[in-house]
C-alpha cells in the first residue's frame, strides 16, 4: 500500500524535474534544497541514496478509523465532547479572541475546553480568521497531525469566503476545499460568546455522532490534496503528515 | 495473611489512589482557576480526559522503547504506591513495604523518570530531549536537600524503614517529624518542591517553552497512562513526605486530607512564583536547602 | 686451568703477530683478532665457572717470579673472573660488531682493539697501583684511538678531549701513587689496605688522590663532559663496548681502591653516585637525539653504580648481587642499545618511528628499554628490589628516595623514546637495512638478558618461588605472532583457561574473585577478538603479558612474587594501552603513573619489610614501623591504578583511545588490580596494632571527592568512551570510598560495586567500542538514532546503564542500598552525600550516552549500519545473563561474601533472612523487589500494547515540529553540549586542576633540565676547568678540614 | 540641503530636483549612475543612514521606478534618489555592498516587481510568497481579483456592497440619491 504511494511520489517528483529542465522561468516548480535525493558515505566507505522525502517520512496515505459500535461510541462521543483539547495554533487575526476565551470573563474551561501545545494531543483546531496560503501549509500539517476524531472550527468569515480578503492573492476563500470543516463561525471578528456558542454547537454535533470529519477527510483525501497542491506549489512534506 | 488477600487489598488501595489522585489534581487545578478569579473545570474532567485519551482511534508508534516508556512510567508509579505503606499500622494496607524501606523508594523514582525518558527519546523529538536533559540535572540537584533530610532523619530514628519513622511519629501532634527535626523537615519541604514539579520547578515540561517536553509525541493511550501514572506519582510523592514529616496516616481520610495539603502547598508556591531557569533552580539547591540539610546533620552529628 | 697471565700474553703476542704478519691481509688479523677475543673469553670464564660451581679459590699470579711489592701480581677471584668474562664477551661481540669497520681502517685497528680488551682485563686483575696507572694509561690512549675510527671533527674532538682528560686523571692517580709508595712503601694495593694510610695527613692526601682519579674514571656529574662526548663522538659500536667494558673496568677499579680508604670514603662515594644518577637522568629528560640520551643513561647507570658501592655497608653481603645484577643489565641491555643505534641510522628520537619497519627490533627494542628502568623479568629488578630492601632494613629511607627518584627520571625519557618508536608517524623516505654480523650480537645479548635475567631469579630463594610459567607462554605467543588473529586468539583463551583450571583449586574466596574476574573476564573480553581480522600484530603477547601480572598479583604469597606480578601486568597493559590509534601521550602519562605507583609500592614494601622474619605478603598485617608511611605509600601506589582524583589524569585518554576490546580489559579488569592491592593493604591496616583510623579517613575522602569528580567530567564529554572513561573513575572512588568505610556493611558494598563495575562497565565498553568500530567515531553528537539498526546493543546499554545508575531491581541498587547502610551506621554523612549526590550526577551522563546513541535521529551515513559483531554479542550477553543473577538473587554472592568479610571485619551487621536482608536500619529484598516489578512491568506492558494494536509504524521525521518539518537528522538531534544549562550551574567544579598541576610539574622538570644542561659547552677547556673545579671542591668537602 | 544638491547637481547632472523643504529632496538620476551616487552620497556627503528601497510602478510611460532613500543624521536632512528602468525584463545593478539591509530590499523587490539584481546575495530565495509562480503581484497589471477567482474557490452568492451608498440608504431612505458625487463612487 505505502510503497504504491511512495512510487507514485517518486515518479511524479522525476516528471517534475524533468519538466523543470525544459521549462521556462515562468513556471518553475519548486524542489527544496533539503528534499534533494543526495548521497552520503557510510562508515564502511560505501555510498548511500537519501531520498528525503522517501527515507525520512513514512508516506503512508490515511485510513479511515470506523467508530467503535453503539453505546460504547456514544459514551466515549460524550466524553470527546466534553474535553475538547484546542490546538494552540493562532492561524490568524482571530487568534486575539482565544485568549479571552480562556480568562476569567469566559473561561472556556469550564467546558472543558482547554488548550493543547501539541497536535498529539489535542483534537480540536481553531482556524481563527483569513489563512494564507503559507499557513495553510503550516495548518494541513498540524492538523494531519492530530489523531483522529478531531474537528475543526473555522472562525470568521475569512474561511467562510475570504471575508475582506476574498481579492488577495495569498489568502483563501474558502476552508472547506482544504479542510473538512466541523463548524463555521461567522463574523468578522466573532466575539468570544460566538466562539463558545460554537464549540456548544460542535459539542452536539459530537454527541450526535457527525464528528466524523477526519474520516470524511480521509475519504475524499486526493480530492483535498489536489486543492491543497493547487495553491501550494512548493510542496516540501510527504501527502499525508502523520 | 495469605498473599491473595494482600493482592486483593493493594489492587483496591491502588484503584483508590488512582482515583484521589485525580480528583485531586482537578481540584487542585480549580483551586489555581479561583486564585485567577475563574470558575474552572468540572471536577470530574480528569476522569472524562482520560476517556478521552483511551477513545482516540489513530495510534502511533515510533518503535518499540515508545512503547515501553508509558509502561516504565505506571511500573514507577505503582511501585512507588507497593513500595510505601498506604496506611500506617494496618497490615491490609501496608502494601508491599516488607520488600524495602526508603532507599528503595528514593530510587525508584528514578525507574519511571528514566525509562519515561528513554522512551520520549526514541520519539525523536528534540524537546524532549531538551526536557529530559533538565529534568535529569534538577533531579541531580534535588538530590542534595533530599539525601541530606533523609539522612538526618536516619539519624534520629536510627532507622531507614517507613513504618519504624511512621511508628515513632505516632500519638499527637507534637511527635511529627516537622517539630521533632523541624530543620530536616524544612530541607525535605523544599526538596518537595523540586519533586512535585510545579512552577517554579516545571521547567522539564515547560508548556509554552518546549511543547511539554518529554510527552510531545505521545497521545491518545499513552497519554492516558502518563496521566494516571502521573497523578499517582503526586499523591504517592506527597504520601512520602507525609510519612517522612507529617506522622504517616492511620486511615484513608487522614491519607487524602494530608496529601492533599502536602500537594496543595507545592501548587501554592506554583501559583505565587513564576518557573525557574534550570541553572538558577540547580543553582537554587545548592543555596538555602543544601545549607539547612548540612546543619540538620551537624545537630545531630555532635 | 689457564693461568689469566695468558690473557695479558695472548693479546699482547697476537697484537705484535699481527703486526709482523700484517702482509697476510685485513681479514686474517681480524679473525686471528676475535679468535684471540675468543681465547680470552674462554680464560676467563672458565676461572668464572670454577668459581662458582666447582670449589676455586682466588689465587694470586705472580709475575717475574717475585713477590710483591718487588713484582706485580694478579688478582683472579670470583669478582675478577665474573668481571673480565664480561669485558671480554663485550669485547668479543664488539669485535664481530665492528669486524668491518676496523677492517677499513686496516690491521691496526685490529691490534689496539685488542690492546684496548686485554688493558681493561689487567685493571680488572692487577693488584699492583703502578701496574694500575700504566693500563689505564693504555687502554685510555687505546680508547682514544678506537675514537678514531669514526670520521668527522666530531669524533677527533671527542678523541683529544678525552685523551687530555685522561691523562689529568692519570697523573692525579700517578702522584697519588707516589705518595702512598712514599709512605708505605709499597705499591701493592694489598699492602697498601693493611698499612692504613689514612691516619697521616700525607697518606690522606694520597688516598684522596687515588681514589678521586678513580672517581673521574667514573665520570662523575657535572666533570664528565668529556665521557659524554666520547658516548657520541665515537662509533656505535665503540660507544657501546666503552659503555659496558670500560665503565666495569673503571667501576672495579674504584671498588678495589676503595679498601684502601676503609669506610671512611663510602658516604663521599654515595653523595658523588647520587648526585651523578640524578643529574644525569634528569638532563636526558631534555635530551633529543637517541646517542646523547644513551650516553647520559651511561653516565646514571655509573652513578647508580657508585652509589651502591658508597652504601655498600647497607648490602652487605647482598653488595655484589645488587651490583651484578645492575651491571649486567646495564651492560647487556646498554651495549645493545647503542648496537641499535648503529643499525637503525636514526638520530633524534621522533625519527625512531621507523624502527616500526621491522617489528622484530621493535621486540628488541622494547626488551632494552624494560631491561633499563629495571622491569622483571630482567636482573635489574631483582637487583632493585634487594637494594631497596637491604636500605630500608638499615634506615637509608633517603637513599631510597635518591634512587626511585633518578629511576624516575630515567624512566621518562625512556619511555617517552620508546612512544615515538612505537606510535610516532613514520613519514621518513630513509630507511635502515640488517647485516648478520651486526644483528647477531644483539640478538646474542638479548637473550642473555632473558636467560641472566631468569638465572638472577632462581639465584635467590624468593626469586625461585616465582612462577615463570605465564612468561614463557608470553615468549611462545610472540614467536607465534605470525599467525592470524583466529589461531592466536584460540591459543590465548584455551591457554588462560587451562591455566584457570589448574589454579581453581588453590585459590581462596577473596583470591578467588579477583581472580575470577581477571580470568573469566579476560577470557570473555577475548572473545570479542574474533571480531577482527588479519595478524593483529603484536597483541596478544602483551594482553596475556597483562593477565600474567593479574594472575601473577592473585597467586602471590610473598611481597617480591606481588611486586613482579604488578609490574608485569603494568607492562602489559601499557603495551595495550598504548595500540590506540591517538594514545601516545596518554600511553606515556600512564606509564609514568604506574612506575611513579610502582615505586611507592616498592618503598612502602621495603618500610613492611623492616625487623621481619618472613617475606610472605602476610608482613602487611603486621607493619611494624612506621605503620603510616608504609600503609600510606602503599595505598598511594595502589591508587594510582585505580585513578584516584588528583592522579587520574591518565585514565580518561587512556582507556577512551584504547581498541574497543582493549577499553573493557583496562577498565573492567584492570583496575579491580589495583583494588585488590587496596584490600590487601586494607586488610593489614585492619589487623594492626596502631590506629590507622586518620588514612582510612583521608582514604574516604579521596574516594568520595573522586566519585564526584568523576562523574561531573564525565557528563560533559562529548566522546563516548572518554564518557565511559570517567565514569569510570567515579565508580573506582565508590569503591575505594566502600573500602574505606572499613566495617563489614562498607566491604560488603565495596565487594559488590567491585562485581557490578566489572560486569556493567565491560559490557557498556564492548558495546560502545562494537559500535565504534561500525560507525566510525567516537563522537556521540555524531551517531543517534541506532537503536532502528542494532536493537541488540541498544538492549545491552539499557540494562547497562540501568543498572549502573543504581535503580532497582537491577543489581546497581543492591550497592545503593548497602551504601545507605554502611554510611550511616559509620557516621560519614558528609563523604556519603557527596556519594549520593554524584549518583545523582551520574543519571545525566548515563542517560546522554544512551540518548545521543541510540535514540534521537538516525543519521544518514548509518542508513544502513549492521548489528554490532556477534563476537562481541558472545561476551556481552554472557555479562548481562551474570548481571540479571545478581540482581535477582544477590544473597547467593553477598551471603559468602559477607562470611567472607567477616573473617576481617568482625562485627557483623548484616542479617540474612533468605531473600531478605536485615541491618541494623533497613531491610530489603532483591528477589522480592525484582519479582514485583517484573510483574506489574509486564502487565502494564501486555495491556497497553493490546490497545495499540493498530498502531501504525512512523519514520524518523514524522514527529511535531510546530507545524514545519525537520531539515535533516543532523539538525533535529540533540546531542551536541547536551547539559549547557547544567554547566552553567556547576563549571566550578569541572576545572582541571589536576591537569594544570602536572603540566606545571612537567615543566619544571624540563626547565631544571634545561638549565643544568648549560654546563655541557662542548668546549674542551671548560671541560677540563670542570675537572680541576671538581677535584678542589671535593678536596674541600673530603679531607679539607682534617689537614 | 541646497547646497549639497548644488554640488551634486552638476555631478551627476540630475533631470529633475524637486525640493520638499531644506531638509527633504527628491532627484531622478540616469540608471547607470545611480548606484555611483548613492555610494558617493554615502561617502561624502554623509548620508550613512538607508532607510528605505521601494518601487514604484508606472504602467502608462511602461517603466518601473526605485527609490533609494538616505538620510543624513548630522544634517538630519534626507534625499530621495530616483531611477527609471524599463518594465520589460526589468533589471538593475544590485547595491547589496553597500549595505548589508539591502539584500532584503532586493529580494522583496525581486520577488513583488520581478526586478533582477543580479549578484545580489541569496536573491533568488522566497520573501513573503512561498512558491509563487504567476507573475509578479505587484506590478499594476496583476489583477489579483481575477487571480483569487481563478484560484481560491470563490464562493457563489457572495454579496458586497460600498458602505457608504449603504449607510445614506440605510439612515435617509426616502431621500434620493443626489448628483452629489463623493470620491467613492468614483
Amino acid at each position: 500500500m505505502s510503497e504504491l504511494d511512495i512510487n507514485d511520489k517518486v515518479k511524479e517528483m522525476l516528471e517534475k524535474s524533468a519538466e523543470n529542465a525544459g521549462s521556462k522561468n515562468s513556471e518553475k516548480t519548486f524542489v527544496h534544497p533539503e528534499d534533494e535525493e543526495r548521497e552520503v558515505i557510510a562508515p564502511d566507505g560505501s555510498i548511500i541514496k537519501v531520498n528525503p522525502i522517501y527515507d525520512y517520512f513514512s508516506g503512508k496515505k490515511p485510513t479511515e478509523e470506523k467508530p467503535s459500535n453503539g453505546v460504547v461510541e456514544k459514551f466515549l462521543n460524550w466524553a470527546r465532547s466534553e474535553s475538547i483539547w484546542v490546538l494552540g495554533f493562532g492561524t490568524g487575526c482571530g487568534s486575539i479572541e482565544i485568549p479571552p476565551l480562556m480568562t476569567p470573563r469566559f473561561d472556556a474551561f469550564r467546558f472543558g475546553i482547554q488548550m493543547r501545545p501539541t497536535p498529539r494531543q489535542s483534537n480540536a483546531f481553531i482556524i481563527s480568521g483569513y489563512l494564507s496560503v503559507k499557513t495553510l501549509k503550516r495548518v494541513i500539517r498540524s492538523y494531519e497531525q492530530m489523531p483522529s476524531p478531531k474537528y475543526v472550527l473555522a472562525l470568521g468569515s475569512c474561511t467562510i469566503n475570504g471575508g475582506m480578503y476574498y481579492d488577495s492573492y495569498s489568502t483563501i476563500n474558502r476552508l472547506d476545499k482544504y479542510l473538512p470543516v466541523d463548524v463555521y463561525i461567522a463574523g468578522c471578528m466573532p466575539r468570544p460568546e460566538a466562539l463558545l456558542a460554537g464549540f456548544m454547537k460542535l459539542k452536539e454535533l459530537i454527541k450526535e455522532g457527525k464528528g466524523e470529519k477526519a474520516n470524511e477527510y480521509a475519504r475524499n483525501f486526493d480530492e483535498y490534496k489536489a486543492n491543497q497542491k493547487k495553491i501550494i506549489k512548493d510542496w516540501n512534506m510527504p501527502d499525508y503528515n502523520w | 495473611m495469605n498473599i491473595y488477600v494482600k493482592l486483593a487489598y493493594t489492587l483496591l488501595g491502588f484503584f483508590l489512589v488512582l482515583n484521589w489522585g485525580l480528583l485531586m489534581s482537578a481540584t487542585l487545578r480549580k483551586i489555581v482557576a479561583r486564585v485567577a478569579g475563574r470558575h474552572g473545570i468540572p471536577f470530574y474532567q480528569p476522569w472524562i480526559d482520560l476517556l478521552k485519551n483511551i477513545g482516540v482511534r489513530t495510534t502511533l508508534s515510533h518503535g518499540f522503547m515508545f512503547y515501553l516508556g508509558p509502561v516504565f512510567r505506571f511500573t514507577g508509579a505503582v511501585g512507588m504506591f507497593l513500595f510505601m505503606p498506604a496506611l500506617f499500622g494496618s497490615d491490609m494496607w501496608s502494601n508491599f513495604s516488607f520488600e524495602g524501606d526508603i532507599v528503595l523508594i528514593l530510587y525508584f523514582q528514578l525507574f519511571g523518570m528514566l525509562g519515561m525518558a528513554i522512551g520520549a527519546g526514541e520519539g525523536g523529538h528534540p524537546h524532549s530531549a531538551i526536557g529530559i536533559a533538565r529534568g535529569l540535572a534538577q533531579h541531580a540537584a534535588i538530590e542534595i536537600p533530599m539525601t541530606l533530610g533523609i539522612i538526618s532523619l536516619a539519624i534520629q530514628y536510627h532507622t531507614l524503614s517507613f513504618t519504624d519513622i511512621v511508628a515513632a511519629q505516632q500519638g499527637g501532634i507534637a511527635n511529627w517529624t516537622i517539630f521533632t527535626n523541624p530543620i530536616a523537615g524544612v530541607t525535605l519541604l523544599l526538596a518537595a518542591l523540586g519533586a512535585m514539579g510545579h512552577s517554579p520547578f516545571n521547567l522539564v515540561k515547560a508548556p509554552n517553552e518546549i511543547p511539554i517536553g518529554p510527552p510531545t509525541e505521545y497521545h491518545g493511550t499513552y497519554l492516558g497512562v502518563l496521566m494516571s501514572s502521573g497523578v499517582v506519582l503526586h499523591v504517592m510523592e506527597a504520601a512520602l513526605f507525609m510519612n517522612l514529616l507529617f506522622g504517616g496516616a492511620t486511615n484513608w481520610v487522614e491519607f487524602i486530607i494530608k496529601t492533599f495539603l502536602i500537594n496543595f502547598y507545592s501548587v501554592f508556591v506554583g501559583v505565587v512564583f513564576p518557573r525557574f531557569k534550570i541553572e538558577q533552580s540547580v543553582v537554587w539547591f545548592f543555596k538555602v536547602p543544601m545549607a539547612l540539610g548540612i546543619l540538620a546533620i551537624l545537630i545531630y552529628s555532635f | 686451568m689457564v693461568s689469566p697471565i695468558y690473557i695479558v700474553a695472548a693479546a699482547l703476542g697476537v697484537g705484535f703477530a699481527i703486526g709482523v704478519l700484517g702482509k697476510l691481509g685485513k681479514n686474517f688479523s681480524g679473525i686471528l683478532t676475535l679468535l684471540t677475543l675468543g681465547f680470552m673469553t674462554y680464560v676467563s670464564s672458565e676461572w668464572l665457572y670454577a668459581f662458582y660451581f666447582g670449589d676455586q679459590v682466588s689465587t694470586y699470579v705472580f709475575t717475574a717470579g717475585y713477590k710483591p711489592p718487588i713484582s706485580i701480581n694478579l688478582l683472579m677471584g670470583p669478582q675478577e673472573a665474573f668481571m673480565s668474562t664480561l669485558i671480554n664477551v663485550i669485547g668479543l661481540l664488539g669485535g664481530i660488531y665492528l669486524f668491518f669497520n676496523f677492517g677499513r681502517k686496516g690491521r691496526n685497528a685490529f691490534v689496539v682493539y685488542l690492546v684496548f680488551i686485554m688493558s681493561l682485563n689487567v685493571v680488572i686483575m692487577t693488584r699492583d697501583l703502578f701496574n694500575l696507572f700504566v693500563f689505564l694509561e693504555i687502554s685510555s690512549i687505546a680508547t682514544a684511538g678506537l675514537i678514531l675510527i669514526e670520521k668527522g671533527n666530531r669524533a677527533v674532538g671527542a678523541g683529544f678531549k678525552y685523551i687530555i682528560a685522561t691523562s689529568i686523571i692519570s697523573s692525579i692517580l700517578l702522584i697519588g701513587t707516589i705518595f702512598a709508595y712514599f709512605y708505605t712503601g709499597s705499591l701493592n694495593i694489598d699492602d697498601l689496605v693493611k698499612s692504613d694510610l689514612t691516619t697521616t695527613t700525607g697518606g690522606l692526601i694520597a688516598v684522596f688522590l687515588i681514589l678521586i682519579a678513580a672517581i673521574l674514571e667514573m665520570k662523575p656529574f657535572p666533570a664528565n663532559g668529556w665521557g659524554l662526548d666520547v658516548y657520541e663522538g665515537s662509533h656505535q659500536g665503540f660507544s657501546a663496548v666503552v659503555s659496558a667494558a670500560t665503565a666495569t673496568a673503571s667501576y672495579f677499579m674504584l671498588y678495589k681502591l676503595l679498601d684502601i680508604a676503609g669506610n671512611s670514603w663510602d658516604h663521599y662515594i654515595a653523595v658523588i653516585g647520587a648526585v651523578t644518577f640524578i643529574g644525569a637522568n634528569l638532563l636526558g629528560v631534555k635530551q633529543k637525539f637517541a646517542r646523547r640520551l644513551l650516553a647520559y643513561s651511561s653516565i646514571g647507570q655509573l652513578g647508580l653504580l657508585m652509589l651502591i658501592l658508597g652504601l655498600r655497608t647497607y648490602l652487605g653481603d647482598n653488595l655484589n648481587y645488587v651490583v651484578f645484577g645492575i651491571l649486567l643489565t646495564n651492560l647487556l641491555a646498554k651495549t645493545g642499545f647503542f648496537w641499535l643505534v648503529g643499525i637503525v641510522k636514526a638520530k633524534t628520537l621522533k625519527e625512531w618511528a621507523i624502527i616500526r619497519r621491522k617489528p622484530f627490533f621493535l621486540f628488541l627494542m622494547g626488551t632494552f628499554v624494560f631491561a633499563l628502568i629495571g622491569f622483571p623479568p630482567f636482573p635489574s629488578f631483582f637487583a632493585k628490589w634487594t637494594f631497596v630492601m637491604d636500605l630500608a632494613a638499615n634506615g637509608g629511607f633517603v637513599w631510597i628516595a635518591v634512587i626511585l627518584t633518578g629511576s624516575f627520571l630515567e624512566a621518562i625519557y625512556y619511555f617517552r623514546w620508546f612512544g615515538y618508536a612505537v606510535k610516532a608517524d613514520d613519514n621518513y623516505n630513509f630507511s635502515f637495512n640488517v647485516r648478520w654480523h651486526k644483528i647477531t650480537p644483539i640478538i646474542l645479548l638479548t637473550a642473555l638478558l632473558y636467560i641472566i635475567g631468569y638465572l638472577t631469579a632462581q639465584h635467590t630463594e624468593l626469586g625461585r618461588m616465582i612462577n615463570f610459567i605465564p612468561l614463557f607462554f608470553v615468549l611462545i605467543l610472540f614467536a607465534l605472532d605470525f599467525l592470524p588473529v583466529f589461531i592466536k586468539n584460540t591459543i590465548a583463551i584455551i591457554g588462560m583457561g587451562i591455566y584457570f583450571y589448574f589454579i581453581y583449586p588453590s585459590l581462596s574466596d577473596l583470591k578467588l574473585l579477583f581472580e575470577v574476574i581477571f580470568m573469566i573476564g579476560g577470557i570473555l573480553t577475548l572473545i570479542a577478538g574474533y571480531a577482527y581480522k588479519g595478524k593483529r600484530s603484536g597483541f596478544y603477547p602483551v594482553a596475556i603479558l597483562m593477565y600474567a601480572g593479574l594472575t601473577g598479583l592473585i597467586e602471590a604469597n610473598t611481597t617480591l612474587q606481588f611486586f613482579f606480578g604488578w609490574e608485569l601486568m603494568t607492562a602489559g597493559s601499557y603495551f595495550l594501552i598504548i595500540r590506540g590509534k591517538r594514545s601516545m601521550p596518554h600511553a606515556l602519562s600512564y606509564m609514568l603513573f604506574s612506575v611513579a605507583g610502582a615505586y611507592a609500592i616498592l618503598a612502602g614494601i621495603s618500610i613492611a619489610n623492616i625487623g621481619q622474619l618472613t617475606t610472605s605478603l602476610s608482613i602487611f598485617n603486621n607493619i611494624q614501623y612506621f605503620p603510616q608511611w608504609a600503609y600510606g605509600l602503599l595505598l598511594f601506589g595502589f591508587l594510582t591504578k585505580t585513578a584516584s582524583v588528583g592522579i587520574h589524569i591518565w585514565l580518561p585518554g587512556a582507556h577512551g583511545e584504547a581498541e574497543s576490546d582493549v577499553s573493557p580489559m583496562v577498565s573492567a579488569i584492570l583496575l579491580k588490580a589495583g583494588v585488590y592491592g587496596v584490600i590487601l593493604a586494607l586488610i593489614g591496616m585492619s589487623k594492626s596494632q596502631y590506629d590507622l583510623s586518620s588514612l582510612t579517613y583521608i582514604l574516604g575522602w579521596v574516594g568520595a571527592l573522586t566519585v564526584l569528580f568523576g562523574n561531573i567530567s564525565a557528563v560533559f564529554q562529548e566522546d563516548a568512551k572518554r564518557l565511559l572513561a570517567y565514569s569510570s573513575i567515579g565508580q573506582l572512588g565508590y569503591i575505594v570510598f566502600a573500602f574505606a568505610i572499613m566495617t563489614q556493611l562498607g566491604w560488603l558494598t565495596g565487594f559488590t560495586y567491585v562485581i557490578n563495575h566489572f560486569m556493567y562497565k565491560a559490557v557498556l565498553f564492548l558495546t560502545i567500542g562494537a559500535v565504534v568500530l561500525r560507525v566510525g567515531t567516537h563522537n556521540m553528537y555524531e551517531m543517534g538514532g541506532l537503536i532502528k539498526r542494532m536493537p541488540l546493543a541498544f538492549v545491552a546499554v539499557l540494562i547497562g546503564i540501568t543498572s549502573l545508575s543504581g535503580v532497582p531491581p537491577l543489581s546497581g541498587f543492591t550497592g545503593k542500598w548497602l551504601f545507605y547502610n554502611a554510611v550511616i551506621e559509620k557516621g560519614w554523612y558528609f563523604q556519603g552525600v557527596i556519594v549520593f549526590l554524584s549518583g545523582g550526577v551520574a543519571f545525566l551522563y548515563l542517560f546522554r550516552l544512551i540518548q545521543t546513541i541510540f535514540l534521537g535521529q538516525l543519521k544518514d551515513n548509518h542508513r544502513n549500519v549492521k548489528e554490532i559483531s556477534i563476537w562481541f554479542l558472545i561476551p556481552i550477553y554472557t555479562l548481562l545473563a551474570g548481571l540479571m543473577v545478581f540482581s535477582a538473587r544477590p544473597q547467593w554472592v553477598l551471603q559468602p561474601l559477607g562470611d567472607m568479610i567477616a573473617n576481617y571485619m568482625p562485627q557483623n551487621s548484616i542479617r540474612w533472612d533468605g531473600a531478605y536482608a536485615y541491618t541494623a536500619i533497613g531491610h530489603w529484598t532483591g528477589s522480592g523487589v525484582m519479582m514485583t516489578i517484573g510483574s506489574v512491568f509486564l502487565i502494564v506492558f501486555l495491556i497497553l500494547k493490546l490497545s495499540t494494536r493498530k498502531a501504525h509504524k512512523i519514520k524518523q521525521f514524522d514527529i511535531v515540529y510546530s507545524g514545519e518539518r525537520p531539515d535533516r537528522p543532523d539538525t533535529t538531534h540533540v546531542a551536541y553540549n547536551m547539559y549547557a544549562g547544567f554547566y552553567k550551574a556547576v563549571w566550578p567544579l569541572t576545572v582541571p586542576l589536576a591537569e594544570r598541576f602536572w603540566n606545571w610539574m612537567t615543566e619544571l622538570v624540563h626547565e631544571a633540565a634545561g638549565f643544568t644542561r648549560r654546563i655541557y659547552s662542548g668546549n674542551g677547556q671548560a671541560y677540563m676547568l670542570h675537572i680541576v673545579l671538581y677535584i678542589i671542591v671535593l678536596f674541600f668537602i673530603t679531607i679539607g678540614s682534617s689537614i | 540641503m541646497k547646497e549639497i544638491l548644488d554640488r551634486i547637481t552638476p555631478k551627476y547632472d540630475l533631470q529633475d530636483v524637486s525640493i520638499k523643504d531644506d531638509l527633504q529632496a527628491y532627484v531622478v538620476v540616469e540608471k547607470k549612475l545611480a548606484i555611483d551616487m548613492v555610494t558617493y552620497m554615502r561617502d561624502y556627503e554623509g548620508f550613512s543612514h538607508f532607510v528605505l528601497m521601494s518601487c514604484v510602478d508606472w504602467i502608462e510611460d511602461n517603466k518601473l521606478q526605485l527609490l533609494y532613500l538616505l538620510n543624513n543624521p548630522e544634517k538630519k536632512c534626507v534625499i530621495g534618489i530616483k531611477v527609471f528602468i524599463d518594465r520589460e525584463n526589468p533589471s538593475m545593478q544590485s547595491a547589496h555592498h553597500l549595505w548589508k539591509q539591502i539584500w532584503t530590499y532586493q529580494r522583496e523587490l525581486r520577488e513583488a516587481f520581478g526586478i533582477d539584481f543580479p549578484g545580489s546575495p541569496r536573491i533568488e530565495e522566497n520573501f513573503v510568497l512561498e512558491g509563487w509562480t504567476d507573475k509578479p503581484h505587484m506590478l499594476r497589471d496583476f489583477d489579483t481579483n481575477k487571480y483569487a477567482e481563478e484560484t481560491y474557490f470563490p464562493r457563489t452568492g457572495r454579496s458586497t456592497n460600498d458602505p457608504a451608498t449603504y449607510m445614506r440608504q440605510k439612515l435617509y431612505p426616502n431621500q434620493p440619491v443626489t448628483a452629489k458625487k463623493n470620491k467613492d463612487d468614483e
